[in-house]
């Protein structure tokens, strides 16, 4: 119980010496080729992390902009938008730079970052890893869902080059089939790249399942997973069963938009509610695709920085079954202002159950903190904000779901910072937080612990100086996607711009830590957290085959009570009293 | 929290897959079973095509009223059975791994929710106001999409298409377009209206949209669009057919 | 259930392509390898029955709303091109059940004969389409969308019916293009190099299965769309 | 409403004063703020526990060197039991008041008087059940022109709202309450009104360019007021000249100014300011030929109702077709009023009291 029979046991033949990182031998161009035709998932997965970041530094300027615009209420017949004149776009065309950088900032940061960004980046990169497995099922398929990612958002980038689509990322008709844009293309690249994107999605959902169902190392049952593969493999089953509800959706919407074959369009008959029930079917299960990746980062940050084994294993588990499967039925809660009387109390009902395998979730969390050893590093820090802002955002999600309070709060900016708390405060906070757990693992560099440290505190005071002051501007009447506004707001606007710039700077420094550890980190040694999965059993970084031979699973992954971690020095990790033996048995 | 499992390690079956029966191997289904089940679904064929003109037949010449649904769930039954035919026994669902039996319910499941909550919105929509619950104009308002209009050359074909802006519906507005250009009276219009949707005798007291076959006129739909309650009602009513 | 070894495989080329397989090397053995695949097909599969859902959800909503426009827009349309055409992809959804069990007892001829009789089939289905459905009813002005310039529709609402109409079979030809391309290459390599036998035909089933789930859509889009009253 | 809920909000108005910057101005505005002020206490009970839990272990199990954990149990069946029960009856309660207070807000009184509104980009359309649009507007959040809408203090209004081309949503935050407008399809709202006052009206769904000026004043008079207020504009509409029937219809009933200046500044439209009777390039290659009446007159009609059938140069064909929303007369007035604002129109046909400002260039 107390040691591992994962060995290195001399496969000579299997594997070359270096990591997978090690450049190839031909030279640079070599390398890049050999990058480019990889099918090894942790490269697959490093390309998805730099090119999602790229994605989240063009979102994240969008998001700048918008806050910039708002720092003024600003008249486009006195002297025009700020936005309008930081791209001199001319008078007439009003706010319509605005609406396209929101829009693009919706569609960036939905469709190119958060929905891939934690499954593909970190689930491509570790979950072989947490398996014991060499790689993913299909390994050329994942290389294919990264080209296709690469491709749609090379269309997403064409829409913006070809004057940026300003539908909002939700794409509602009539406005998008007929009204918006001058142009045909721009509305039908952002919604072909959405398209493209869907497969990407697709495709490593079914993936992880596969890989899932049938790579799992000998000796590991169901519950022997870590919780993160669990998040991974709930996430996997929403992506396999609302992704391709979007691809009919989008592509019913090329139609309307090209030959206004009518389904959508009131004009000839159609109804653009039918379009809301389509888009939401997959966008609302998709919001969990997001945010469970996250709370599964957030479970293993918590777990092996507590050294703790998880509290309710099986409850947490079983919770990202039960949201995944919830998911599907709350989609309506999107729709209250604009579905009949009666859709609305039932999805109102069925909304509440969310809450409940959250809220589960939320007190296990809390509950293994207790009696534990808490290092409060840069990776736990962010799981600490992790809880505390995804608690703020599944609260305010509360009086969301209520039928009498959500009349009032519906597309205000209550609903926006609702779910910034939940998708950024949420997924992305925790996407921070897994990636400085997991980047000596992933790059074999340490990254400066302190300049971490400050990095998460700006980002947190900034997050919530941002949100926090949009929930008032949204209770006092601040309807969502105004560029300009009444008078009585700037002052809340102007707070929340300030967090705005105080979150992209704590987002700057952290960027400039991992390139400096990329440059001149220390070497990072194969276990700095004294984790247990079996990701901390092999070297940092991995090697092409991950293991030298197959591992055989014999502890669990939270086993921090029984279990020396490995590559560690013991007497930094010290155990408690072994259990008395007539407890032994679970 | 292990140990057991590992103890009772068979290489080749790292997940104890034997006990669980999670292998099912590769089935080989007989051809006398396939030749079966493709007669069979031949006949189901014929009978959907044959209970289809049955109640043609008996709506028509019998004078029988069936209410809709029945049309609807004697050909969904059908297909229905047909349908897990080739699931079980084609697709071998029946001889494999029940995972994948289960991957192909939670598909069923997730699209059973998506029609019933969606059908639950649109179809609701008259509980606390009866108004709300049919379109100001059947068939749409008139098109309205910055559409420029004019002609366009589809598979060698000039086509004219609507101009951006005509009130009512598409197909009222091309019924138009085709009595100015042909010149013909209103009268030889439902001549050859009745030709081309194939009604030969009119049934008007069939008309009913509860039962099957109830077409009988092109305004069937128009007739019950809103109810004149308010004074506004007949700017927005149908018969003027103005959006507003 | 056969099992099979990973040692015992050839590399002899004179053998035929199933005996000189060899599965990837992430996998423990060719049954874990053949099983991976098909639960990723079958997964696959629910992604396609949900692409359709999205039509089948269209249709139902408005049929529910408009009945009179759907059954005087299917009164266009002839049951006997849609009976005829549910034969077909009955009957190719037969012959490739047939091909699929003639690769597992390794009778290549058949096998062949079984795939080609599919895709001629496949072609068969969409020459009836599109030169009994399609063209004649473009030509009467029975078009999607805006392009519609029929002067007889039975309803105001008759035009949404075809957008539907189109959309869902246009969709789904697609599909059997897709499964006919798919067959085509299993015949191929089939031809070329004999890949599918008892111990290795993972391809075919898969495309197999593939070329079922478009029958089993058309199963229902068959009487949703001609069998209206 | 509910007693408890109740009870708690009066206790802590000032607190809800703080959060909604102004009280509800409906009983049934309040109500909603009660729910969700027991939401509130609720939210917050659990996130102080939760956080306050979550911080005083964070200190007291922070790591030290050689310490270890300690063992606790790795689940406790009946406590887990007991945490996903307890909230989800509190969440079942929730709904409850939650659809009780929604059924209040969408079931209107049998006697409340019906107004209609009709949104398109980017304007509010009212129409009274007298057939008057009210003529008066302010300028809100850079919309100079928002309409002034009146309602009667103490008497239940109900609109009955459709959309004449993409969605908007009906958001008056005073009463919060909101409901979005469909086209081809109605809508409803109701609201009472307690006191005289203002009330801002926001497009709470996006609908394009100038959403963000899609704003309207609600503003609650007595309701013998409002009676006659309705009732002269009633009789002023009878006896309008043609321009000044024009210039009514274009403030109110069709909104044209809000994207056509009167005043020769650029807009979203051409502005109307010395547009008649010049010579004006189409984007088709064509012009519209300077002083012939019959085409001017032509062009202006055609664009009102058809507007994409002849776009001027420079300007993008985003206009609302307005087939259908005026009468004949109505369509005359505005193409007098339009040709009156232009000083190539024939002399005598401007009103002198009606001049619009002359712009300084």
């Amino acid at each position: 119980m107390t040691t591992t029979t994962i060995t290195d046991s001399g496969h000579d033949s299997h594997h070359d010496e270096g990591s997978y990182l090690t450049p190839h031998k031909g030279g640079a161009f070599a390398t890049i080729i050999q990058w480019a035709t990889t099918i090894d998932h942790k490269k697959i997965g490093m390309m998805y992390l730099f090119t999602v970041l790229g994605m989240f530094m063009l979102g994240g300027v969008a998001a700048l902009l918008i806050r910039a615009e708002l720092w003024e209420p600003t008249r486009i017949l006195a002297d025009g938008t700020i936005t309008g004149q930081l791209f001199q776009s001319d008078s007439t065309s009003g706010y319509l730079t605005y609406n396209r950088l929101f829009t693009m900032h919706g569609a960036v940061m939905v469709f190119l970052v958060i929905v891939p960004g934690a499954p593909a980046t970190l689930g491509n990169f570790l979950l072989p890893l947490m398996l014991g497995a060499k790689d993913v099922a299909f390994p050329r398929l994942n290389l294919l869902s990264w080209y296709i990612y690469v491709l749609g958002a090379a269309f997403a980038v064409m829409s913006l080059i070809n004057t940026g689509a300003d539908t909002g990322w939700t794409f509602y008709t009539p406005y998008s089939s007929s009204h918006a844009g001058n142009t045909y293309g721009n509305i039908v690249m952002m919604t072909t790249a959405a398209f493209i994107l869907g497969f990407s999605s697709i495709l490593t959902g079914l993936n992880f399942i596969v890989t899932i169902h049938k790579l799992r190392c000998p000796g590991m049952g169901w519950f022997d997973m870590p919780l993160f593969v669990w998040a991974m493999y709930a996430t996997s089953i929403i992506q396999v069963l609302a992704t391709p509800v979007i691809g009919i959706t989008l592509l019913l919407l090329i139609f309307e938009r090209v030959f206004h074959v009518g389904i959508f369009d009131p004009a000839l008959g159609g109804d653009p509610i039918l379009f809301q029930h389509f888009f939401w079917f997959y966008s609302h299960p998709v919001v969990y695709v997001m945010i469970l990746p996250g709370m599964g980062i957030a479970t293993e940050l918590i777990a092996v920085h507590c050294r703790k084994p998880v509290f309710g294993y099986r409850a947490i588990a079983f919770a990202s079954l039960g949201i995944a499967a919830v998911a599907f039925l709350v989609w309506g809660h999107h729709m209250f202002a604009s579905m009949g009387e009666l859709a609305n109390a039932v999805f109102s009902a069925l909304t509440f159950f969310v809450a409940i395998p959250t809220a589960v979730k939320v007190f296990n969390w809390i509950a293994t903190l207790y009696k534990g050893s808490i290092a409060l590093n840069t990776p736990m820090l962010y799981a600490l904000s992790f809880l505390f802002l995804f608690l703020i955002g599944g609260l305010t999600g509360l009086p969301l779901a209520t039928l009498a309070t959500d009349m009032h709060l519906h597309d205000s900016y209550f609903v926006v910072a609702h779910f910034h708390y939940v998708m950024m405060g949420g997924t992305i906070i925790a996407f921070v937080g897994g990636v400085h757990h997991w980047w000596p693992k992933m790059t074999g560099k340490m990254y400066t612990e302190w300049v971490g440290i400050v990095g998460c505190l700006l980002v947190f005071i900034g997050f919530n100086v941002t949100f926090f002051t949009q929930f008032f501007l949204g209770l006092q009447g601040m309807p969502r996607r105004y560029a300009s506004y009444i008078d009585e707001f700037q002052l809340l606007h102007q707070i929340s711009t300030v967090g705005a710039f105080t979150l992209g700077l704590g987002f700057f420094i952290q960027l400039g830590n991992f390139i400096h550890s990329l440059i001149a980190g220390k070497k990072a040694p194969p276990n700095p957290w004294g984790g247990l999965s079996l990701e901390w059993y092999i070297e940092s970084p991995p090697s092409e085959h991950n293991f030298h031979a197959e591992p055989i699973l014999t502890h669990g992954p939270y086993d921090y009570e029984d279990v020396y971690p490995p590559h560690c020095d013991p007497a930094d990790f010290p155990l408690p009293e072994p259990k008395p033996e007539g407890n032994a048995a679970h | 929290m292990k140990a057991e499992t590992a103890k009772t390690f068979d290489p080749n079956d790292p997940h104890g897959f034997a006990e669980l029966g999670e292998h099912h191997g590769h089935h080989i289904t007989s051809t006398k079973m396939l030749i079966t089940v493709i007669l069979i679904l031949v006949a189901l064929t014929g009978l959907t095509i044959l209970t289809s003109e049955a109640e043609t037949y008996l709506v028509k010449e019998m004078g029988w009223a069936l209410p809709e649904w029945v049309n609807v769930a004697v050909a969904m039954s059908i297909a229905l059975v047909k349908g897990a035919f080739v699931l079980l026994i084609f697709m071998a669902l029946r001889y494999e791994n029940p995972l994948y039996s289960i991957v192909f319910l939670f598909c069923m499941f997730a699209f059973a929710l998506f029609l019933g909550l969606t059908g639950m919105d649109i179809d609701n929509r008259g509980h606390v106001y009866p108004w709300k619950v049919h379109a100001i104009n059947a068939g749409g308002t008139g098109v309205n999409m910055n559409y420029p209009g004019g002609t366009i050359h589809v598979l060698g074909e000039t086509i004219t298409l609507p101009p951006t802006t005509y009130t009512g519906s598409l197909a009222n507005h091309v019924k138009e377009v085709y009595i100015e250009q042909t010149g013909i009276s209103e009268d030889e219009y439902h001549r050859r209206w009745a030709e081309a949707n194939h009604i030969h005798e009119h049934h008007d007291t069939l008309s009913s949209p509860a039962r099957s076959i109830a077409r009988t006129g092109p305004s069937g739909a128009l007739d019950e669009a809103v109810p004149g309650e308010h004074a506004q009602d007949a700017a927005h009513s149908p018969e003027t057919n103005s959006g507003h | 259930m056969s099992t099979i070894d990973a040692q015992t495989r050839v590399s002899d080329p004179a053998q035929p392509g199933w005996k000189r397989y060899k599965f990837a090397d992430h996998f423990r053995n060719a049954e874990d390898e053949f099983d991976a695949c098909k639960l990723g097909f079958w997964l696959f599969l629910a992604t396609e029955v949900l692409l359709f859902s999205g039509l089948f959800c269209a249709y139902a909503m408005f049929r529910v709303k408009y009945p009179e426009a759907f059954a005087a827009g299917s009164h266009h349309l002839n049951v006997w091109y849609g009976g005829t055409n549910t034969l077909v992809l009955l009957a190719s959804s037969f012959t490739v059940a047939m091909a699929i069990r003639c690769a597992q007892l390794n009778n290549q001829k058949w096998l062949r004969i079984n795939l080609i009789i599919t895709i001629i089939c496949a072609f068969l289905f969409f020459f009836i389409k599109l030169n009994f459905e399609y063209i004649p009813k473009w030509g009467e002005g029975i078009r999607p969308g805006l392009l519609y310039s029929n002067p007889f529709a039975g309803d105001p609402m008759e035009p949404i019916w075809w957008s539907v109409y189109y959309a869902a079979t246009g969709i789904h030809a697609l599909h059997v293009l897709i499964g006919a391309g798919l067959l085509i290459w299993c015949l191929v390599r089939s031809f070329r190099t004999t890949q599918y036998g008892p111990t290795h035909y993972t391809m075919l089933e898969n495309s197999g299965l593939y070329w079922h789930l478009v029958d089993v859509i058309w199963i229902f889009l068959f009487p949703l769309l001609y069998l209206i009253h | 409403m509910n007693t408890c809920a109740l009870t708690l909000a009066q206790q802590t108005s000032w607190l809800t004063k703080k959060i909604f910057g102004a009280p509800g101005a409906s009983e049934l505005a309040r109500d909603s703020d009660s729910i969700f002020m027991w939401i509130f206490y609720f939210s917050l009970f659990w996130f102080i526990l939760l956080m306050g839990l979550m911080i005083y272990w964070v200190i007291k199990y922070r790591r030290r060197p050689g310490v270890p954990i300690q063992r606790t149990p790795h689940h406790n069946t009946n406590l887990e039991l007991a945490w996903t029960i307890l909230p989800s009856l509190f969440l079942g309660y929730m709904f409850y008041i939650g659809f009780q207070g929604y059924i209040k807000q969408v079931i209107a009184p049998t006697n409340a008087e019906m107004i209609d509104v009709r949104g398109s980009k980017w304007m509010w359309t009212i129409t009274y059940a007298n057939g008057v649009n009210p003529p008066e507007m302010t300028e809100i959040g850079g919309n100079p022109q928002a309409p002034i809408i009146y309602i009667p203090v103490g008497r239940p209004v109900q609109f009955r709202m459709t959309s004449s081309d993409v969605l908007h949503s009906f958001w008056i935050p005073d009463f919060r309450f909101k409901q979005d407008l469909m086209p081809n399809r109605y809508s409803s709202f109701w609201i009472e009104a307690e006191a005289p006052g203002d009330h801002y009206l926001f497009c709470a769904e996006y609908c394009g360019d100038k959403h963000s000026e899609m704003s309207a004043i609600i503003r609650a008079i007595p309701a013998d007021e409002y009676d006659a207020l309705l009732q002269k504009w009633f009789d002023d509409s009878g006896n309008l000249t043609p321009v000044e029937a024009g210039k009514r219809l274009v403030e109110s009933k069709g909104g044209c100014i809000a994207c056509h200046s009167l005043t020769g500044a650029p807009g979203i439209g051409p502005t109307w300011l010395n547009a008649w009777g010049y010579e004006v390039p189409l984007t088709d290659g064509t012009t519209i030929p300077a002083d012939d009446p019959d085409a001017w007159d032509n062009y202006i009609r055609e664009s009102i109702i058809n507007p994409a059938a002849k776009i001027r140069s420079g300007f993008a064909p985003v206009m609302t077709p307005f087939a259908g929303v005026f009468s004949e007369e109505e369509l005359d007035s505005i193409v007098e009023y339009i040709k009156s604002l232009s000083d190539k129109a024939p002399a005598g046909e401007i009103p002198a009291d009606d001049s619009p400002e002359q712009p300084e260039s």
